[in-house]
């Protein structure tokens, strides 16, 4: 029971720790793309223990009660996904339930920018919400191959029947719905090519225009644990999700660079050219895969 | 060229002197009553561009000299002219004390704004002219600050110095 | 306690009501409430007891009889409470209307006759119960005059449509088996010739269709929930349109006996089948339609839709595939539905109430400040609209779901899915551009939705999360229904469902989103304080820009729109008005024959028999 | 790190974070612009010292000035500067902002912008080379440390004066005044 108890305080914290080492590394990687030092590692920590003391702006009851229902949503999440052998929440809902719970962080934030009251914060939500339902559409068709080709809805039951007959990246159907979620990998973390919700240029960036000391450490905090969330989904479904977490990090790591070169290297699309290409490679490959999937079971 | 421009003008305006200091350009100085007659005149003659439209505060002769620049885009302006070369600066003086000149945005409508300009920061007023609001300048000056009489060091002196530090006079 | 005593109260309530009327208006509106409350109280504590009452009056010879089980218990229980809270609400919202007496007699008509409705045992009163309420609704839809009264009239044909389909389906049931009553109908029909059967099915599945807005029977919907009164929509979005539902799983149990016997006969698991398709379809299209929308209750009537095709499909699946997780799924829909959907209208009819009529997306704005109840009814509202976890919707969304994978149709699902991503896009423009945002001048005084109008918004706030919390309440009285109708019972505990392909536990989800959100609250207080600042200190680039200078909630998804606008052209609505304007046009050019002058009719009667003649003597067909 | 800075980071964690997290807004008031864009990319990259340019005053906490400030752009500067909260410190480059540089005599430039926001640091020169900035990075960093770069007190302390300064300066003011200040009172300290 001790140990239960230890898992639900201790995982959340690891995932955040995860989810921060990835913001600075995504920094220093950048940096070094550009010809340039880079800060420390450690400097999201920083940036974030300064926004703990900073002051701040608020615009009404709403505004803070939405960022906080996103984060919580967020760490609930977390608490679903398989780390390695850890999975505090496993008995109690499967992925439908974590595809669901999924919804808490972008209603929050779109909650309570919605109280922001600036014309950037509602362009920004417009944006953010479009480009949601762009790749929500190969993301759906992703989720029911895998749920139909294993059977279950249940993440520690597809791991379980992945550790025996190999990663399902592996298998012809998953294969297409695995690079599928690759490609549109990019524009659920909010990363460059796919960033026109938070586009600092443009429109001041987005939902954080309005948001100071406290709310800019919540935003930081729920952006991190978003890159644990959306790579530990794949490394589950995909890459088998390894027994202890040394392996499963390693795996996450690497998937995290891969994005990170195209983060580093790409230009920022507008909304409708990325609606458009969400909307026409990765759907072709998940639908093809759910096709394969669900000729190979009837 | 100028010959025939200058036979022209002579011919038309009374008390007009056309010179030509440099290649490709010409000064045509007029009063005040006959300008927009001469700018009506040169519009017709093919020179739709208004340039430029600038005064010069002559303090020691009393007077404001406004300078229209113009251009022109069509070839007729002469057998051998190039569209834009030629380049016609059209002056007239008009008294200090009583700075009013009129519009000539009934001729180049694109003079609105340089008139807006000039009146800021001369004070010279367009009659004629729709909104005569300020343009650029945030303040209300005593005089404006173009003319030579505004005497920018002591308006420095007294507007900004007057503006005490913050926390020395609490001592 | 008879069945048709409860109808009496039922009925003579209303004609009471409108008596009390002519004497005093606060009369009136104290009758109303007591008669509704009342009913609620009949029905809860009818809570275990099924009644039995054959015959209450001989009608051509029928015997016409009620009856209440399960089923009719279940929707009875929604139909009273529901209406007793449109009933309170409208207190207030209607109180300096005109024709007051007319509307609440015909509210509680209108009650009383889906009561009717439920508990019908018998064909003829279940058809004349349907004509009353059909009838009522129109005229309760056509109550703002002008814009009201064509889309009654849209409303009027179409049902009309069905219950004369459902009149021929009753008079073909009679002939072949002359009896009317629905037991002795679902044991004799066991013995039919399957073609038969589908007939039935199909002339009723038309009847319920569209009464349910199935997709292609839809277009009725949006004009009438918009230009009927707020409070009636309320119950005619919440309950009244969900006596499809109701109907389709009549059919479900009069084919019951074809379930338990011969198993599913082919053609009626096709048949539905073809209804979960429907369902499935019904789902997608409308709630990307409702995107487009810029009046609020337009936007809520397509969404009206689209949810309808949830319970469709969930009932359509279950029966096809005898799957009872989805058929359960499918009822629970429908009472979540009717939950929060009557909810959301309620906080509109709030605003509208306050803001004198205004319900266009693009003039509002800013209203959490000034309506905080009405905000958190709509908050609750959508995130059970959307499924969002703790509420009520999530639940019934997860069994279809779950259903749909586990029995192998992801594209199903995937169209349901689908549905969710549109819903939550158009409905938090609906919550963004109404409470969020700029509050404009003129809204800057406006006090709170009074106690009458905040008390159903309360009340139905609490019963989406308490449903969604603990949805083992609804669950055991659905099981039972599922097993009545001859489904395998369900494994239902108070908080959720576990079984072995993944289970759900709403109990552990409240806890972790509890405990969290504590967590993070107090990380949120600890940091530095906050200050508090007016809405017009926003950052515009070092620039000072006044309150009223701008509003930018206009085109909220304008580049979605571009890309999608040429798709979502509702091309059905289109075929039937031209169908109309066909028709219209066809009986002009036959009015040319009645040329009004005697001798013409007799050249015409003489030639009719000339013909007549003719065809006897060449083809002989007597 | 040496031994000594992570003890001063548990002693201290709120003053050793703004030190080395310093998100600054620029505002491309006069020819200092020019001078940003090289700092923060690839040549000399301020993201060294922890600086990055943020989109919004609200998520800033350090406030470039970067040249002349003429009349029109003082009230943009009063209007961010107002936006920001505490903790937050403003560098001004070149001398224009210190004594009006070589506009001292200019009847639409501001001469000591010391007068209307308050200044943490200053940098000499007619616009200053990046290393300069870097310089000044550094120098705010002891400032913090000592705890004098104390802009913001001073602007509280101070409001009333301020505010009348901007006022005397810019004619009314249109948005209400960021702390409480009495209409009737002239001049003195603002509680």
């Amino acid at each position: 029971m001790v140990g239960r108890i230890l898992q639900f305080i201790l995982y959340p914290l690891v995932a955040l720790a995860i989810g921060v080492f990835f913001l600075g590394l995504a920094r220093k990687i950048t940096a070094r793309i550009q010809w340039r030092y880079g800060p420390p590692l450690v400097q999201p920590v920083i940036d974030m223990i300064r926004l703990f003391y900073q002051k701040s702006v608020s615009h009404g009851p709403v505004f803070a009660v939405g960022l906080i229902m996103s984060l919580a949503g967020s760490i609930v999440v977390v608490l679903f996904l398989p780390f390695g052998s850890i999975c505090p929440l496993s008995g109690s809902g499967g992925l439908l339930v974590v595809l669901y719970v999924m919804l808490l962080a972008p209603m929050g934030i779109a909650l309570s920018g919605g109280q922001g009251a600036n014309p950037n914060i509602s362009i920004g939500i417009s944006r953010k919400l479009i480009l949601a339902l762009g790749y929500e559409v190969p993301f759906l068709l992703v989720l029911l191959t895998v749920m139909t080709h294993y059977n279950t809805i249940s993440i520690v039951q597809v791991v379980e029947a992945q550790r025996d007959i190999g990663w399902s990246i592996a298998s012809l159907p998953l294969f297409l719905s695995g690079v599928s979620y690759l490609l549109i990998l990019p524009a659920m973390l909010g990363f460059r090519p796919f960033d026109v919700s938070t586009a600092p240029q443009e429109i001041s960036s987005g939902p954080l225009v309005e948001y100071g000391g406290k709310y800019l450490l919540m935003a930081t905090i729920e952006h991190a644990l978003l890159l644990f969330i959306d790579i530990a989904l794949f490394v589950n479904l995909f890459l088998g999700g390894a027994g202890n977490p040394i392996i499963f990090f390693v795996k996450m790591l690497i998937v995290f660079v891969l994005v990170l070169f195209i983060h580093a290297a790409f230009p920022r699309l507008r909304i409708e050219q990325a609606i458009r290409y969400l909307w026409k490679w990765p759907t072709a490959l998940a639908l093809a895969g759910l096709i394969i999937v669900t000729i190979g079971r009837s | 060229m100028i010959e025939q421009l200058k036979r022209e003008l002579e011919a038309t305006f009374k008390g007009v002197s056309v010179t030509s200091e440099a290649d490709r350009r010409i000064t045509v100085v007029v009063d005040p009553l006959q300008a927009l007659a001469l700018l009506r005149f040169f519009k017709d003659r093919g020179f739709s561009h208004l340039a430029l439209l600038s005064a010069v505060d002559l303090i020691d002769k009393h007077a404001f000299e406004l300078v229209y620049v113009l251009t022109s885009y069509v070839e007729d302006t002469g057998e051998d002219a190039v569209p834009g070369e030629l380049i016609l600066v059209v002056k007239s003086m008009i008294p200090r004390d009583k700075p009013t000149f009129k519009s000539v945005i009934s001729i180049y409508p694109n003079a609105e704004p340089y008139e807006r300009e000039i009146h800021e920061l001369f004070g010279i007023h367009f009659d004629g002219h729709p909104r005569l609001t300020p343009l650029f300048l945030e303040r209300q000056y005593p005089i404006p600050p173009f003319r030579k009489d505004f005497d920018t060091r002591r308006y420095v002196e007294d507007v900004f110095g007057s503006i005490p530090a913050i926390g020395d006079e609490e001592g | 306690m008879k069945p048709q005593l409860i109808l009496l109260i039922a009925f003579g309530g209303a004609f009471l009501t409108y008596i009390f009327g002519k004497i005093s208006s606060k009369l009136r509106d104290g009758a109303a409430v007591a008669i509704s409350l009342a009913l609620v109280a009949i029905f809860a504590c009818l809570y275990g007891r099924p009644l039995q009452e054959s015959f209450y009056w001989g009608f051509l010879g029928l015997n016409l009889s009620l009856r209440l089980d399960a089923l009719s218990w279940f929707f009875a229980i929604a139909i009273v409470s529901l209406g007793a809270l449109s009933i309170i609400f409208s207190l207030r919202y209607m109180r300096d209307r005109e024709r007051t007496d007319f509307y609440y007699s015909m509210m509680l008509m209108v009650n009383a006759a889906m009561l009717g409705i439920v508990l019908s045992n018998d064909l003829i009163s279940f058809y004349i119960f349907w004509e009353m309420m059909s009838w009522c609704t129109f005229l309760l839809i056509s109550y703002n005059q002008h814009r009201a009264l064509d889309a009654g009239m849209k409303y009027i044909i179409m049902s009309m449509i069905g219950s004369v389909a459902m009149l021929a389906g009753i008079l073909s049931l009679y002939v072949s088996f002359d009896t009317l009553l629905i037991p002795q109908i679902a044991s004799s029909l066991a013995t039919a010739s399957p073609g038969y059967v589908l007939f039935v099915l199909v002339i009723f599945g038309i009847a319920f269709g569209i009464k349910n807005a199935i997709m292609p029977l839809h277009t009725w919907l949006p004009d009438s929930y918009a230009e009927a009164p707020s409070p009636f929509t309320a119950v005619l979005s919440g309950m009244l349109t969900r006596m499809g539902v109701y109907g389709l799983l009549l059919i479900t149990y009069v084919i019951g006996g074809m379930i338990g016997g011969t198993g599913l006969g082919s053609n009626v698991s096709k048949f539905n089948y073809v209804l979960a398709w429907l369902g499935a379809l019904t789902i997608v299209v409308p709630t990307f339609i409702a995107m487009l929308q810029n009046d609020a209750k337009q936007l809520l009537a397509w969404h009206g839709i689209g949810q309808g095709g949830y319970m469709v499909l969930g009932i359509g699946f279950g029966v096809a595939t005898a799957n009872s997780l989805a058929l359960a799924g499918g009822i629970f829909h429908t009472l979540n539905h009717a939950i929060y959907i009557v909810l959301l209208f309620m906080s509109v009819a709030a605003v509208q109430y306050r803001t004198g009529g205004v319900r266009d997306l693009n003039s509002l704005g800013g209203l959490v400040a000034r309506m905080p109840v009405a905000f958190v009814g709509a908050l609750l509202g959508i995130s059970g609209l959307i499924g969002l976890p703790l509420t009520n919707g999530f639940v019934s969304k997860w069994m279809i779901y779950k259903a749909l994978i586990i029995e192998g149709h992801p594209f199903l699902a995937f169209a349901a899915l689908i549905g969710t991503w549109g819903t939550i896009l158009s409905v938090y423009k609906f919550l963004h551009n109404m409470y969020l945002g700029q509050l404009p001048e003129k809204y800057k005084h406006l006090e709170k939705s009074p106690f009458s109008m905040q008390l159903p918004i309360a009340v139905l706030s609490s019963a989406v999360v308490l449903f969604g919390i603990l949805p083992g309440i609804p669950l055991r009285v659905i099981n039972k229904i599922c097993t009545w109708l001859g489904f395998s019972s369900l494994d239902v505990t108070i908080w959720g469902f576990t079984s072995e392909t993944g289970t759900l536990n709403t109990i552990n989800l409240l806890a972790a989103i509890v405990v969290v959100s504590a967590v993070v609250w107090v990380l949120f207080h600890r940091a530095a304080k906050s200050v508090v600042v007016a809405q017009d200190d926003n950052y515009a680039a070092g620039a000072y820009v006044p309150r009223d200078k701008y509003h930018y909630t206009a085109g909220f998804y304008e580049p979605l729109f571009t890309m999608l606008r040429p798709y979502l052209r509702d091309v059905v609505d289109e075929f039937y008005t031209a169908l109309a304007g066909a028709v219209r046009k066809s009986c002009g050019a036959v009015r040319r024959i009645y040329t009004g002058d005697v001798g013409n009719y007799v050249t015409y009667i003489i030639l009719f028999l000339a013909s007549l003649i003719l065809v006897q003597l060449r083809w002989r067909p007597w | 790190m040496d031994r000594n800075q992570i003890a001063k980071w548990f002693k201290e964690p709120s003053k050793m974070a703004n030190k080395y997290s310093l998100h600054a807004i620029y505002f491309c008031t006069g020819c200092g612009i020019i001078e940003v864009p090289p700092v923060i990319t690839a040549r000399w990259d301020a993201e060294r010292f922890g600086v990055i340019p943020v989109a919004t005053p609200r998520q800033a906490n350090l406030f470039l000035i970067t040249g002349y400030v003429s009349v029109k752009t003082l009230k943009a500067i009063i209007r961010t500067y107002e936006q920001m909260y505490e903790p937050k410190y403003t560098v001004a480059f070149g001398s224009c902002p210190i004594n009006g540089g070589m506009y001292w005599d200019s009847y639409n430039t501001i001469k000591h912008l010391d007068k209307y926001i308050p200044i943490d640091g200053w940098i000499a020169g007619c616009m200053p080379r990046p290393e300069a900035i870097f310089v000044a990075v550094t120098h705010l960093w002891t400032l913090i440390d000592k705890g004098m770069a104390n802009g913001y007190e001073r602007y509280k302390k101070y409001y009333r004066a301020y505010r009348r300064n901007q006022e005397l300066a810019l004619g009314k003011l249109e948005w209400p005044p960021l702390y409480p200040i009495g209409e009737h009172t002239e001049g003195g300290e603002c509680d």
